[in-house]
């Protein structure tokens, strides 16, 4: 089998693997690169626990061959935090007890950072709408919701 | 046994002639655009290798023209992207109702509505809302670009009107007139992330009067495919678009859906689910159209 | 002596008693007394637990039983 | 001590231990580990319900390039007998068909035969060259069909056990089992009011996010090591051992973290067949289920079918209940009725009562344990039936069950009399709360439902270490499935008098900590925080000594306080107290390194009861159901870590609510499950919940130290009746099949108004 070449960033860093055509970013991001922060709940897209951001568009990697990562900008859970510390994100999700067994967590911090990225003040309903593709079955969402809407006013008004 | 191969063509005659090649040698070659069907199905029912054409690289797939008439939506453009477009989206708020209805956030980020009409599903949810507002395919093939509207191009479960050698551009929708809505609902169990099981597209557009002067009703997973549904239609021109019309357009939709009973719904729901979408979706049109 | 109620699923061990009164301290001499008087009961006299005056035992076998307890045996419990 | 409410940091919320490694993506999950030289295995699995497999030929398989082993079920032991005790265990040769048939298959998903490869795909494309021949038999898909007499028999040998006598001829009801006080006959005659109910429930399944999955490595003397996701490693090593003739002391298993389990991470499947590839390839072996094969091939919960009916006088006291209930257990025997029978009426005061249930093979996968196992299934049948009784008395849902409700003395139907529990506490609490005293919204209906599970202790171990500058280190055995770190940390800081910052726990795997049975039926907090008690307990009580023996005081001179060795009240010593750090510092001294530890098997754990109320509106055209709001409120004797305690109850509630109003299984008529993925067994998103209110009510469980009683698995029970009852609220219509689909409800609606017309 011809394997491809492909050159990416992931995190800000440039990434050159080898890969099969019909191979899935999820799949080389984990077994490939061994960066298996970002996780595999289903791989049909129905999860959400593979999320990543391509170029900064949230997307399941699960659904993304890798061959299509060429010159691209893949953003992934191990990229979020900085040397400053967590980001506000993570750092309210450990607040309010956001995470039980914290598989789906990878996820929900990728996808809760592209809706705040985009819109800084979302109300509830908004959030639940945007993280409607990030399935928790531990928490009943309740406090994932209320780590993002502080993890937002944290943002707006960093301390 | 043959082998996966992936392609990236930046231009559209390069694309075709990979289509092409495939096509004379008898080499299975398939279009991904946002790929959220076709890497799912890859991975079940249908693993037989075969060169992927991604058409996210060509321009013509990703031009969006809003001001030209008719306007024309390019089928790479992934539904996340019509709807951060306010133009669009007040354009043709059904349509871009029901390309935000695909999926979760991180699907829409990348689905398109060429990807949602090409795989062909009864219960695609942007098919009846294109065939609402009348939209046609834009095909492209080796010998030039042909045009069908969209209720024609879907043949059954999973095939099509597109030959091997051809891919879809794109699809035009004729500007909506002055006092005209469209709406698209669909039903599901849960809130968000199901398959419809049953969807309504309207488009209605108004005299001075208030008077319906012409209309358009598409239904989904009600049937083979979507379905246009003159009747539904029939039943709404001329009228104000009272209860007693949506009503009727609505008893037109379940008259014209043969639908199957399966894990999703009963047929006996969906008939009846169908019409109760055309009723609402009918009212959200019309209150769209008087501009309310 | 202490009260020992069976409930059905042993009942054909102990050839339809339901009540017992047994002199034991602890819950080992009353299993022993039990096997004696039922003789094949062992097994599922030992897989079972027991509640001491209200008190449930997954693995009773060492505690101490006051004159006039009750002992229920019971099926085990297992969760999620 | 359980009095004692002046806590310094039990009932706080801080960030977990482990919490910056789960949310930047450094947790290490069962799926994550990849090792040098490992190849992929993969599971091939019957495409039929039920039949006998007549020949199984492997050498296409074993000749393709890449592929290094392939296993059926000729390479497993034969002699396996015997019961494996401890949660998932039941009968060894049943759990060993079970990870791979023999001669026969079972269900959609059976295991026939595995592979290791260099690649999944390779895997995937030996898989498919392997060659299997099946005769198939008819499949036996519902209680209904199992129990004729003259139903098809999964298993020929396999007689109907309980009976008063053994019956002559097999059968597909496994097992039998009465539950039975007084004279319900009589109760019944003395009662005013009688409603009657037919309920069912279809099979469900956990839905945990993480897939199971495990890496396995053998050497060269046949030890193996096994890194997996699981509630408990020891018993996974209990279990691989027994089905494999291995011996205990050559299997080793690691934990990873663990993403999810609800009782459904308590079984092996995949971990055998890893040792054995392992074996076969003398390499480390991958294996990872996909979701679909999650759905197929793993343990849900029973589907069942119950019919009740409760008497009641006038004023509302319960005379009389009887209970009729078939579970479903899949392939193999081992439904969950015992519990389903114990919990039914454990809520009520009931002087009369029958119970008959029924342990029901069909050909779908073996049930695992879910989340208080039975009990959801068998309590809905009950508080909808108390909720009719209380339309029919024109009484208060919550007044009707305060009239009825147990309390302390009360005599629980399973025998004993209860304990201090805390029923009445949240029954009243649930009364006054705000979301109940106000009206309903228009249109909207209310539902009221009791939950209840009994909790179980078992056997922990524990070890404390205090390092040399006095901070501690926690060793126990349980997998942290939601944040059991936290509450051990807690309980360490709190009994130790230190800092929770100071304290960090750690999970060890099976050679290096005690043997602790599996995180699940509610006992972690309460049996292993016993054991990290009582293991801290052993360490104030050598700081004491070694205090003594530096003050030269007699030991009983010497009493710990808020961290710190300091002589005991009348002691005349000038001396500065020692705190831990101290005593750690000079520990060299004094004897050496400071080691507590502690081994127990936990009794009394204390039952733990729920309120849960919601309001839930119902589109007429439609029939989908919104929750609007829901309320849990529960006993959890004394929560340790507060915000987890409310996320048990609010996951539970969402669980709970799923298998109400969508999930399902739903199988075409050979028995294939049509709906294996996250599609279309829906489980709740986001946006169909709104947040979920939560009171904790504390009334502390005597035999825990801090009053601990168990709170993971009673928060799923009420739900379901919740919902049913707000629908019925709603609608004036009683919906008894579940999921309360909106296809359902609608045909529920339009049969009403038929009716009516």
């Amino acid at each position: 089998m011809t394997k491809l070449h492909v050159t990416t960033s992931i995190n800000g860093e440039e990434v050159d693997f080898l890969c099969e055509p019909q191979q899935t970013l999820l799949e080389v991001l984990r077994e490939t690169l061994g960066r298996t922060g970002t996780k595999e709940g289903c791989a049909t897209g129905d999860c959400g626990a593979c999320s990543v951001l391509i170029n900064d568009r949230l997307v399941c990697s699960c659904l993304v061959l890798a061959a299509e990562a060429q010159g691209q900008q893949v953003t992934t859970v191990e990229g979020i935090a900085s040397e400053e510390g967590l980001h506000p994100i993570q750092q309210k999700f450990l607040e309010h007890a956001a995470l039980q067994c914290g598989v789906c967590t990878p996820g929900l911090v990728i996808a809760a950072k592209a809706l705040l990225d985009r819109d800084p003040d979302p109300d509830e309903t908004t959030i639940r709408y945007w993280l409607a593709g990030n399935l928790c079955r531990c928490t009943g969402y309740d406090k994932i919701i209320r780590a993002v809407q502080d993890a937002a006013k944290t943002l707006a008004h960093p301390a | 046994m043959g082998a996966f191969a992936y392609v990236a063509p930046t231009r559209l005659d390069e694309a075709l002639t990979v289509l092409s090649e495939h096509a004379s040698q008898g080499r299975r070659a398939q279009v991904m655009a946002g790929g959220t069907d076709l890497l799912v199905q890859m991975r079940s029912v249908d693993r037989e290798p075969r060169t992927i054409v991604d058409i996210k690289k060509l321009a013509e797939t990703n031009r969006l023209d809003l001001a030209s008439d008719p306007i024309f939506i390019g089928a790479a453009i992934p539904s996340a992207v019509l709807n951060e477009n306010a133009d669009f989206v007040a354009l043709l708020p059904g349509l871009a109702e029901a390309a935000d209805l695909i999926g979760s956030t991180q699907i829409q980020g990348r689905a398109t509505l060429g990807g949602n009409l090409c795989n062909a599903s009864p219960a695609g949810d942007t098919i009846p809302a294109m065939i609402a507002v009348g939209a046609v395919c834009v095909i492209a093939g080796r010998g030039g670009t042909r045009r069908l509207p969209v209720e024609d191009f879907v043949t059954g479960v999973g095939t099509k009107a597109l030959r091997p050698d051809e891919l879809l551009l794109g699809l035009e929708v004729p500007k909506p007139a002055p006092r005209s809505g469209d709406a698209y609902l669909r039903f599901i169990p849960r809130t968000e992330m199901d398959i419809a099981v049953a969807g309504c597209g309207v488009s209605v557009t108004l005299d001075d009067s208030g008077t319906c002067t012409a209309a358009r009703v598409g239904i989904g997973a009600v049937a083979p495919r979507a379905l246009l549904v003159p009747a539904a239609a029939e039943a709404l021109i001329g009228s104000k678009l009272d209860d007693a019309a949506l009503a009727a357009a609505g008893r037109a939709c379940s008259e014209a859906s043969s639908p199957i009973t399966d894990k999703r719904g009963t047929a006996d729901y969906r008939r009846k689910v169908v019409g109760v979408l055309c009723r609402r979706a009918g009212a959200i049109a019309r209150d769209r159209a008087r501009g309310n | 002596m202490v009260r020992v109620v069976f409930p059905n699923h042993l009942l054909s061990h102990t050839g339809g008693e339901r009540e017992v009164e047994v002199a034991a301290r602890n819950v080992r001499e009353l299993l022993e007394a039990l096997e004696r008087r039922f003789p094949g009961s062992r097994d599922a006299l030992r897989k079972s637990a027991v509640a001491i005056d209200g008190q449930i035992y997954q693995d009773a076998f060492l505690e101490p039983l006051e004159p006039g307890a009750e002992v229920f045996f019971m099926q085990r419990i297992e969760g999620g | 001590m359980a009095e004692a409410v002046d806590f310094k940091v039990i009932g706080t919320s801080p960030v977990r231990p482990d919490g910056v490694d789960k949310v930047t993506g450094r947790a290490q999950y069962g799926a994550d580990l990849n090792l040098p030289g490992m190849i992929y295995g993969r599971v091939l699995r019957s495409p039929h319900a039920h039949a006998r497999i007549k020949r199984i030929d492997t050498s296409r398989a074993e000749a393709i390039p890449g592929v290094y082993a392939v296993i059926c079920g000729r390479d497993f032991p034969r002699g396996q007998s015997g019961e494996i005790g401890g949660e998932g265990g039941g009968d060894v040769a049943d759990l060993a068909k079970n990870v791979m048939a023999r001669d026969k298959v079972l269900y959609h998903g059976h295991a026939v035969a595995a592979v290791a490869a260099r690649s999944p795909r390779i895997a995937e494309e030996a898989l498919a060259a392997i060659e299997v021949e099946y005769e198939v038999l008819p499949p036996v898909l519902t209680l209904e069909q199992a129990m004729r007499p003259d139903a098809p028999l999964l298993d020929e040998h396999l007689y109907t056990k309980n009976l008063p006598e053994k019956p002559d001829k097999p059968s597909n009801i496994a097992a039998v089992m009465q539950l039975a006080r007084g004279n319900v006959d009589e109760g019944f005659a003395q009662a005013d009011v009688i409603v009657e109910g037919e309920y069912k429930i279809p099979m469900a399944h956990q839905g945990y996010i993480e897939p199971h999955a495990c890496v396995a490595n053998t050497n060269e003397a046949g030890q193996s090591t096994v890194w997996c996701c699981t509630q408990g490693h020891f018993e996974f090593r209990a279990m691989t051992a027994k089905v494999l003739e291995m011996n205990v002391a050559d299997l080793k298993f690691i934990p990873s973290e663990i993403g999810g389990g609800f009782g459904g991470k308590t079984v092996i499947y995949l971990e055998p067949l890893a040792v054995l590839l392992s074996r076969k390839s003398r390499r480390p072996v991958k294996m990872t289920m996909s979701r679909e094969e999650v759905f197929r091939a793993t343990g849900p919960t029973s589907g069942t079918w119950i019919k009740i009916k409760v008497g009641a006088k006038k004023d509302g006291t319960m005379t009389a209940a009887s209970a009729w209930m078939a579970y479903e257990a899949g392939a193999f025997p081992g439904a969950p009725m015992g519990p389903g029978a114990m919990s039914i009426f454990a809520p009520y005061n009931l002087p009369n009562f029958k119970v008959e249930a029924f342990d029901v093979l069909v050909n779908k996968p073996k049930v695992a344990a879910y989340r208080a196992p039975g009990a959801p299934q068998s309590m809905h049948a009950m508080e909808c039936a108390v909720d009719e009784l209380a339309r029919k008395l024109g009484m208060d849902p919550i007044d009707l069950r305060l009239k009825n409700a147990a309390d302390e003395g009360t005599q629980a139907p399973y025998g004993p009399k209860f304990p201090p529990i805390g029923l009445k506490a949240c029954l009243e609490a649930a009364k006054r709360h705000p979301n109940y005293t106000r009206p309903k919204p228009p249109g909207a209906g209310r539902g009221v439902a009791v939950g209840f599970w009994f909790n179980v202790g078992m056997q922990s171990s524990a070890e404390v270490h205090i390092n040399e500058n006095g901070t501690v280190t926690v060793v126990e055995g349980n997998p942290d499935i939601g944040g059991s770190r936290a509450s051990m940390c807690l309980m360490a800081a709190e009994t130790l008098g230190v800092p929770y910052q100071n304290v960090r726990a750690l999970i060890g795997d099976t050679e290096s900590t005690g043997f602790s049975n599996v995180t699940g039926g509610s006992r972690t907090t309460f049996a292993t925080g016993m054991a990290v008690v009582k293991a801290c307990e052993d360490i104030i009580a050598q700081c004491k000594a070694r205090a003594a023996a530096t003050w030269g005081l007699d030991e009983s001179q010497v009493e710990w306080q808020d961290g710190h060795a300091v002589p005991a009240p009348g002691v005349n010593a000038d001396v500065k107290p020692l705190s831990l750090a101290d005593i750690a510092a000079n520990a060299a001294r004094t004897g050496g390194p400071l080691l507590g530890r502690a081994s127990l098997n936990a009794q009394g754990a204390g039952a733990s009861f729920s309120v849960n109320f919601g309001d839930f509106a119902v589109d007429r055209d439609t029939g989908k159901v919104d929750v609007l709001s829901f309320t849990a409120i529960q006993d959890a004797g004394r929560a340790i870590h507060k915000a987890y305690v409310e996320g048990q109850m609010q996951g539970g509630a969402a669980q709970g609510l799923g298998w109400a109003l969508n999930e399902e299984y739903i199988y075409d008529e050979n028995g294939v499950m049509q709906n294996a993925g996250f599609l279309d067994y829906r489980i709740p998103v986001a946006s169909d919940l709104p947040m979920i209110d939560t009171e904790i009510i504390e009334v502390p469980n005597p035999s825990h130290p801090y009053g601990v009683r168990g709170v993971g698995e009673t928060p799923i029970v009420a739900p379901l009746a919740v919902a049913s009852n707000a629908v019925r609220d709603a609608l004036g219509i009683r919906i008894n099949e579940l999921p309360l689909s909106p296809p359902r409800i609608l045909a529920a609606i339009e049969a009403a108004e038929a009716g009516a017309r």
